[in-house]
């Protein structure tokens, strides 16, 4: 039991870590971005080529050279984003919501076609493994890595929430999301700010990737789909646009998984994780965290 | 000196032409009003100030810099801020954090705040209500909410689009009063009002725009008893 | 394929060449031109592969033109739609194969089952706006797959093959691929024109109003709910129809056909095409089916080479190939115009 | 003459606000009423209560002796109750007159099936639609393009639209939130004599308004407002010289007043 | 407008001048045509294959070809989707094709079935295992791997002979994956002598396992058999591993590639019941050099089973004497003896594997070698 919870929780941190980024870029501009789980793919794949290049890695040197290719990545992930966004998104602004989600999907292909074309379709074992220490507690087998990994995800989100809500800048975030003309008048840049989400999101998810990479060992060009898919439904749960929300769904949902396998059979896990989706959604239409709507008439 | 001049401005929504050939300047610290029927463009003379919207031909010039191509951005934090028409509040935005984002270009921490307690002192009401969604608000808050957002702003030249729509007539006193103190403090103001005879009270002069230009100038005070005014906009 | 209704509101229009081929877009005629092309061309081309593309295109341009009533007219994000398929292909596989009946005589089961199915994914979704509804139909979809993939009903993960034919009558066997390409135009056909002419219709535009804003629908009496739910059941049952020419056509059904990225490919056609213009989610719906087996011989860059063409299309055609008409023709000519002059004076209201 | 609309008691609150605190009126047959108040008064709260946009936490709403309490904002327009928003609440990229075609949905008419085989049905049904949108488009004396999406209209010109649209319901009610707002002077006078043929179709109005020469002009009776609650109920000339009214509304000082028709 | 400029681009595109005839001619090259995902998931495997096929064609043409004629090979993506694939077997036949030596993925290759029986054309399915593809009965279709029941039936033999008293069976939800798990299910309860404590299904795609590992924890068997692919495979094994998982693993043969080893950061003593691969045969070293040699890199699953599906169809076409669909499949059902990597073939009626079937792989020194070849 204590099992179940703690590896709920483990596999909901990285949902919660990819799907904040998911909610932030939908919160400032409206958009899923199916492209998301791919930029986690390619920072995993980054983290990969850098540590690939940097030749063997002593065990010992492991986790610095990890905590350094991560920040790498995520430097290289967030231009990506950046980059993205200019390219296939910015030119669509003011175009009907549903054409930038295609982009997206267009994107989404670029990227796993284009790092299958560079890299091989073929899956890659990971350079570095984060190796260490298992802990008993209560009954449950934690390991050393489990814990730096979900310190590193809870420290991540932390500030960033702190960025959105106590910052101007994260201010200026939700007023675009809210009304980019109004936002205009107040001298925001908008598109600075919305350059700034894309880095931040498409950063965590890098940051994901390598994270991931080095704790399973194993990445492939498709890796981004599932998670991707698994990220945008804990952004939904939580209440899509809400970062607080994010959190919240992405470890909800890794737990409504570990319980449904453990019920239901792993067969039916994504039908039961679907199905209390629904059913809570259903109940509350905004989600956990989603805000009221509060659109007078 | 003129703060801001329209030299022919065109400006075109897809096909339709919304100004032909429109002139204007409003001079350092007068009230200037702008007049004129539904779709005459009055809200497209302000958003072409603010670069909401993109002159097609012609030149906007805000305190002797041109801002024809300039991004909206820049022209806020040159010092013009525009009040839009339709309040366009931040609905699930407070009202404390709809002011915030009114000074959001203002570098000084303490200013903001400042600012915020003085539109505080000048509608009252908005005071009580700092920690509402601003989208629950009733219409007429909502209205002052825009326009104490525009103050915190702190402008050089404020441009406020119908003002007065949706408030009680204590409230309309109230805001005018208001647009002639911040004159009196050296702001300079551009009024576009339905409410001609309010309006004309406070403000130096007035433009009446038709068909995208400018058809009638002068001083309020001859505008008052200009008899086209008092037909269209006054009433006997 | 669809008629234009205010046959009467045409203006005179200028004469040059553009504003003909532009008259010419608009009228009904196009609709007839492209059935008449999609008709001549096994005459032109009549592979075994070229007839197989082109009927699975052709299916694929129903199953848009179903998605098109439920985002495109609605305004509802489907991202589960082709569970809606599946549900009509299994339907039809399952009572086929069990009773051993030629397809076609599956109609009616499959229409209730779709009906059925609609209402059990509009029903929960109803209070839902947009994101939330895209996930929650991503659910059923997902639901829909992953169900069938768990079912001995339905075949497990292998599913069904070896599925009856349509229908064999003296001799001819609907099967026979050019008979069947024929077959499955000409329902197609039929259907997208159905679905054109339901959104010119005031239910089209009741679908429209609650896309547009729900609240104030209500306001003018439109009950969004069983609107909503309307949009759903035509989906569905467009869906429905596109199983079973889908089980038809590839004697198998599995799920691995219904992953969402499928759902994604069929709303892309839709998107593509021109969200709520019957004409251009027929044509995004074949650039859609077509652009990949046109890329086959990329082989390894032909997913790249798709997605960067996605992007790019979008950018320079952010409203789709042929978007939604926001127009209409002012006044009625002036002949009509004496019955208008002095229109019918409101009576009682009416309730 | 019968009550068209009876309102008793209605009560609303958000949080700790109560935004409507038990107001009661009713309005009769051919009738206009103008409801005034401070802003924040509860105006707009009071019409959602009524239209069923906001679920009334206690009192009655009554059309024509029929309960409507709580119900759905559909059901509501079904009974006969039409109204406009006080920020614009059109179909933005929608044309003109599919905006005003909106109004005529309860008509019918025509049934799905009508609209796959284009029976004669059908065709009759749409050109009602088509004639009775430009109806009601003239109806109001709306001056602008009629084919085009909404979004391309001015301010004023969506405003007119909104009413057509309301209009094109004919409902026995009909409720205007601010409908003067952004109007200049003559164009207020169109309003006004508009307001009048309404009346003369048989609907009657309410009306929430800040121009007070509108409102003593057009009205028969006015409802005030404040804190949710009514302070006064009575004919223009009262209202105009109920002290309560002055204090919390138009102000002392008559002067100042800024209004089109005390000149 | 539209339809006409696309599909006729399309066609076009095809390359394809003879109309619906599906005779490969009596000259020009003999054509094969092979469809495997190239795209999606599986790519990886369809990329071994395809290099597994071209390597016999080169062969064969180096040495003249058949009956005077060069191969050719037409290899078409079907992405393991069975709309794709439908395509392809159709786009392969209509330019072409005399044998169909593709088949990967069994979902996406049974529907082919019918297209190429309507044509005449033999299917030698390299891979794609299913017993489905056995129950059609269809004559035209030859399977040169080992069928789910025959890899069941290995498994068990090998259960048994280790002594297990309990396994736990896991599969991916595939059609392949599920196939075994539940027939192997099914022949250990017939057989009686062993407890399957856990049977369950993971999603492939994932990397997070953590959920079946629990289980398998909990119900603590003395093997753990693990039907799918190496990719979700390695992560398995990975985690079990760190979970401190004392009992044995065994794979099947979708598992059997070097990657499992690295993506499980080992693997030693992890057995696999498979076909016979070149690394396990003795004489094959030369084959795999050839290979990395050609295609700069180590074979993987399949590139053995498609050079031998090519090799054997060029034998078939050669003793029928023609590229006639009906010639061949008589040919093929006439072979004896013909040598494979898997050993001598000969075609049960069922026109499956009739020996040289599955062993015993385990993993060594980060290797999979012969563990045991089942014989006794
Ligand atoms: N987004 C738009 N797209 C197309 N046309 C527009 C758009 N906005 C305004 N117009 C047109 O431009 C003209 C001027 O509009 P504008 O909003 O400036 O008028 P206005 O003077 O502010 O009127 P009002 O008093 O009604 O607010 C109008 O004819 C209007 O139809
Ligand atoms: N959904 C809501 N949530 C919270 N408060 C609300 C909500 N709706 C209205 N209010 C509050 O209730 C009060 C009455 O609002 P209402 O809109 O009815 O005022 P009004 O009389 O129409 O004012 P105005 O003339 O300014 O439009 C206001 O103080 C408003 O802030
Ligand atoms: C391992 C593979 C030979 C199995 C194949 N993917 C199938 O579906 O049959
Ligand atoms: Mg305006
Ligand atoms: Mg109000």
């Amino acid at each position: 039991m204590t099992q179940l919870l703690w590896d709920g929780l483990f596999v909901g941190s990285f949902y919660a870590l990819i799907a904040l980024g998911y909610s932030m870029v939908y919160g400032i501009i409206k958009l899923l971005n199916f492209a998301h789980g791919d930029i986690y793919m390619l920072g995993a794949f980054i983290g990969f080529a850098a540590l690939t290049s940097f030749g063997g890695i002593p065990a010992s040197l492991s986790i610095g050279a990890l905590i350094v290719v991560m920040m790498l990545s995520m430097l290289l992930t967030g231009g990506a984003g950046v980059l993205i966004e200019r390219l296939a998104y910015r030119p669509l602004r003011g175009a009907p919501r549903l054409a930038v989600l295609i982009t997206a999907v267009g994107v989404s292909f670029s990227l796993e076609y284009g790092v299958a074309a560079i890299a091989g379709p073929n899956p890659r074992a990971f350079p570095v493994r984060l190796e260490g220490d298992v802990f008993d507690v209560l009954g449950a087998r934690i390991s050393l890595p489990q814990i730096i990994l979900m310190l590193i995800a809870a420290a991540l989100m932390v500030l960033l929430n702190f960025y959105i809500q106590k910052t101007s800048t994260g201010r200026a975030m939700r007023s675009i999301s809210l009304d980019r003309n109004a936002s205009l008048l107040m001298g925001i840049n908008v598109n600075a700010v919305i350059t700034r989400t894309f880095f931040i999101g498409s950063a965590l998810a890098g940051a994901a990737g390598v994270m991931a990479g080095a704790y399973y060992g194993k990445i492939d060009f498709l890796m981004g789909f599932i998670i991707g898919l698994k990220a945008f439904t804990a952004a939904v749960i939580g209440g899509i646009g809400n970062i607080k929300g994010a959190m919240l769904g992405g470890l909800v949902l890794g737990l409504v998984e570990a319980f449904g396998s453990e019920w239901f059979g792993g067969q039916w896990r994504d039908v039961f994780a679907f199905g209390v989706l629904i059913l809570f959604l259903t109940l509350r239409p905004t989600g956990i965290l989603g805000e009221r709507v509060t659109e007078r008439v | 000196m003129a703060m801001l001049e329209f030299d022919d401005v065109e400006v075109f929504y897809g096909k339709v032409q919304a100004l032909r050939g429109m002139n204007l300047r409003v001079d350092e610290g007068e009230i200037v009003a702008l007049l004129g029927n539904n779709g005459a463009g009055k809200t497209t003379t302000l958003s072409t100030a603010s670069a909401l919207v993109r002159a097609h031909a012609g030149r906007v010039a805000f305190n002797g810099q041109d801002v024809t191509r300039a991004h909206p951005w820049n022209v806020v934090s040159a010092g013009l801020i525009h009040v839009p028409e339709g309040r366009r509040i931040f609905s699930t935005l407070t009202v404390l954090e709809n002011l915030q984002l009114g000074g959001y270009l203002v570098k000084e921490r303490g200013l903001v705040a400042k600012r915020i307690e003085r539109v505080y002192e000048l509608l009252p009401l908005l005071a009580e209500r700092r920690t509402q969604q601003g989208g629950t608000l009733s219409g007429g808050e909502q209205q002052m909410l825009a326009i104490g957002r525009g103050l915190v702003a702190g402008p050089k030249m404020l441009m406020l689009d119908e003002p007065s729509m949706g408030l009680a007539p204590l409230i309309v006193n109230q805001v005018m009063q208001v647009i002639s103190e911040i004159r009196d403090q050296g702001t300079t103001v551009l009024l576009v009002e339905q409410n001609a005879r309010a309006a004309l009270k406070v403000t130096d002069r007035a433009y009446v725009i038709d068909g995208g230009a400018t058809t009638i100038e002068g001083s309020a005070r001859d505008l008052m008893a200009d008899s086209r005014i008092i037909d269209a906009y006054l009433g006997a | 394929m669809s008629t234009s209704v205010d046959k009467t509101r045409t203006r005179p229009r200028s004469n040059s060449a553009g504003a003909k081929l532009s008259r010419f877009m608009e009228s009904p005629k196009i609709g007839w031109v492209a059935f008449a092309i999609a008709l001549l061309m096994p005459f032109i081309i009549a592979t075994p592969y070229a007839l197989n593309v082109m009927t699975t295109a052709a299916i694929f341009v129903l199953l848009a033109s179903g998605l098109n009533i439920v985002v495109g007219y609605c305004g509802l994000l489907d991202l589960g739609y082709i569970a809606f398929m599946a549900v009509g292909a299994y339907t039809a596989g399952i009572v086929a194969k069990s009773f051993q009946l030629p397809l076609l005589f599956t109609i009616p089961a499959v229409i209730v089952m779709t009906i059925l199915a609609g209402l059990i994914i509009g029903a929960p979704t109803l209070r839902l706006r947009s994101d939330y509804l895209a996930i929650v139909t991503l659910g059923f979809g997902e639901i829909t797959r992953i169900t069938a993939n768990n079912l001995s009903i339905t075949g497990g993960p292998s599913g069904i093959f070896g599925i009856p034919g349509l229908l064999e009558i003296g001799g001819i066997d609907l099967q026979e691929p050019a008979i069947f390409y024929y077959v499955t135009v000409v329902v197609v056909a039929l259907f997208v024109l159905a679905a054109a002419r339901l959104g010119k219709s005031r239910l089209g535009r009741a679908w429209r109003f609650v896309r547009e804003d729900e609240d104030a629908a209500e306001a003018m009496g439109i009950h969004t709910y069983k609107v909503k739910l309307m949009a759903y059941i035509f989906g569905a049952i467009w869906g429905g129809f596109g199983g079973i020419l889908f089980a038809a056509h590839l004697t198998a059904v599995s799920p691995q056909s219904f992953v969402f990225l499928q759902s994604a490919l069929v709303l892309m056609a839709v998107v593509l095409g021109g969200m709520g213009n019957m004409r251009g989610v027929v044509i995004g719906a074949l650039v859609i089916s077509l652009l990949p087996e046109l890329l086959r011989d990329l082989s390894d860059y032909r997913y790249l080479a798709f997605g960067i063409l996605l992007v790019v299309v979008m950018v320079f055609r952010p409203q789709g190939f042929w978007p939604a008409r926001g127009f209409e023709p002012e006044r009625p000519a002036p002949n009509e115009a004496a019955t208008e002059s002095e229109p019918a004076p409101p009576k009682e209201a009416i309730r | 003459m019968t009550a068209v609309l009876e309102v008793k008691d209605l009560q609303i609150g958000f949080g700790g606000v109560k935004a409507v605190d038990g107001l009661s009126f009713s309005v009769h047959e051919k009738e206009i009423i103008a409801v005034i108040g401070p802003n924040g008064a509860g105006k707009t709260s009071a019409f959602n209560c009524i239209t069923g946009f906001y679920k009334p936490t206690a009192g009655s709403v009554t059309l024509k002796g029929q309960n409507i309490t709580g119900k759905r904002p559909a059901d509501i327009a079904a009974a006969g109750v039409t109204r406009t928003f006080q920020n614009l609440r059109l179909f933005p990229d929608l044309t003109v007159l599919d905006n005003v075609r909106a109004g005529m949905h309860l008509y019918g008419g025509q049934s799905w099936f009508d609209a796959i085989l284009h029976t004669p049905r059908f065709r009759r049904s749409e050109n009602r639609y088509s004639d009775e949108a430009h109806h009601w488009l003239d109806f109001v004396g709306y001056r602008g393009p009629r084919g085009v999406p909404i979004r391309n209209l001015s301010y004023g010109q969506q405003k007119q639209v909104e009413i057509a649209r309301a209009l094109a319901r004919k409902a026995d009610l009909l409720l205007l939130d601010e409908p003067a707002a952004g109007l200049n002077f003559s164009e207020k006078q169109v309003l006004l004599s508009l307001c009048r043929r309404i009346r003369e179709l048989g609907t009657a109005i309410v009306l929430i308004e800040h121009d007070m020469g509108l409102v003593m002009e057009l009205s028969e009776r006015i409802v005030v407002m404040n804190f949710g609650r009514e302070i006064a109920d009575g004919t223009p000339a009262e209202v105009k010289a109920n002290p309560a009214v002055i204090e919390a509304y138009l102000g002392k000082d008559d002067e100042e007043v800024p209004s089109h028709g005390d000149a | 407008l539209g339809t006409a400029g696309c599909s006729g681009g399309l066609l076009g595109g095809g390359g394809s001048d003879d109309t619906g005839s599906t005779s490969g001619g009596e000259s020009g090259p003999i054509k094969l045509g092979m469809v495997i995902p190239i795209s999606g998931s599986s790519a990886p495997t369809g990329e071994y294959m395809k290099n597994g096929a071209t390597m016999a064609v080169d062969e064969i043409n180096k040495d003249g070809g058949v009956n005077g004629r060069q191969l050719e090979l037409l290899v078409e993506d079907e992405a393991c989707d069975a709309q794709q694939s439908v395509a392809a077997a159709n786009k392969v036949v209509s330019n072409g094709a005399v044998v169909s030596v593709g088949g990967y993925c069994s979902g996406a290759t049974l529907p082919e079935i019918p297209i190429f029986q309507k044509a005449g054309i033999p299917m030698i399915i390299p891979a794609a295992n299913s017993q489905d593809l056995v129950n059609q009965n269809a004559k035209n279709v030859f399977l040169i791997n080992g069928t789910g029941k025959q890899q069941s039936s290995a498994a068990l033999k090998f259960m048994k002979k280790q002594g297990y008293k309990t396994v736990a069976i896991v599969d991916d939800n595939t059609s392949y994956s599920k196939d075994i798990n539940t027939e192997t299910k099914k022949q250990i309860e017939e057989d009686g002598s062993i407890d399957v404590v856990l049977s369950t299904s993971v999603t492939a795609g994932e990397s997070d396992y953590s959920a079946v590992v629990r289980d398998i924890m909990q119900a603590k068997p003395d093997l753990v058999y693990w039907t799918g692919y190496y990719q979700e495979g390695g992560l398995i094994i990975n985690q079990l591993t760190k979970a401190g998982f004392q009992g044995d693993i065994m794979v099947a043969d979708g598992s059997v590639d070097a990657s499992l080893v690295k993506i499980a950061g080992g693997a030693d003593g992890v057995y696999a019941t498979m076909t016979q691969t070149p690394d396990t045969i003795k004489g094959a070293e030369d084959w795999i050099a050839n290979y990395k040699d050609k295609f700069g890199s180590a074979p993987g699953p399949y590139s053995t089973q498609s050079y031998d599906a090519v090799r054997l169809a060029a034998e078939a076409i050669k003793k029928a004497g023609s590229t006639d669909g009906d010639a061949i499949i008589k040919a093929l059902e006439g072979i004896d003896g013909f040598q494979m990597f898997s050993g001598p073939l000969k075609f049960t009626p069922e026109h499956t594997l009739s020996s040289g079937g599955f062993v015993i792989l385990q993993v060594k020194d980060g290797k999979f070698v012969l563990a045991d070849d089942l014989a006794s």
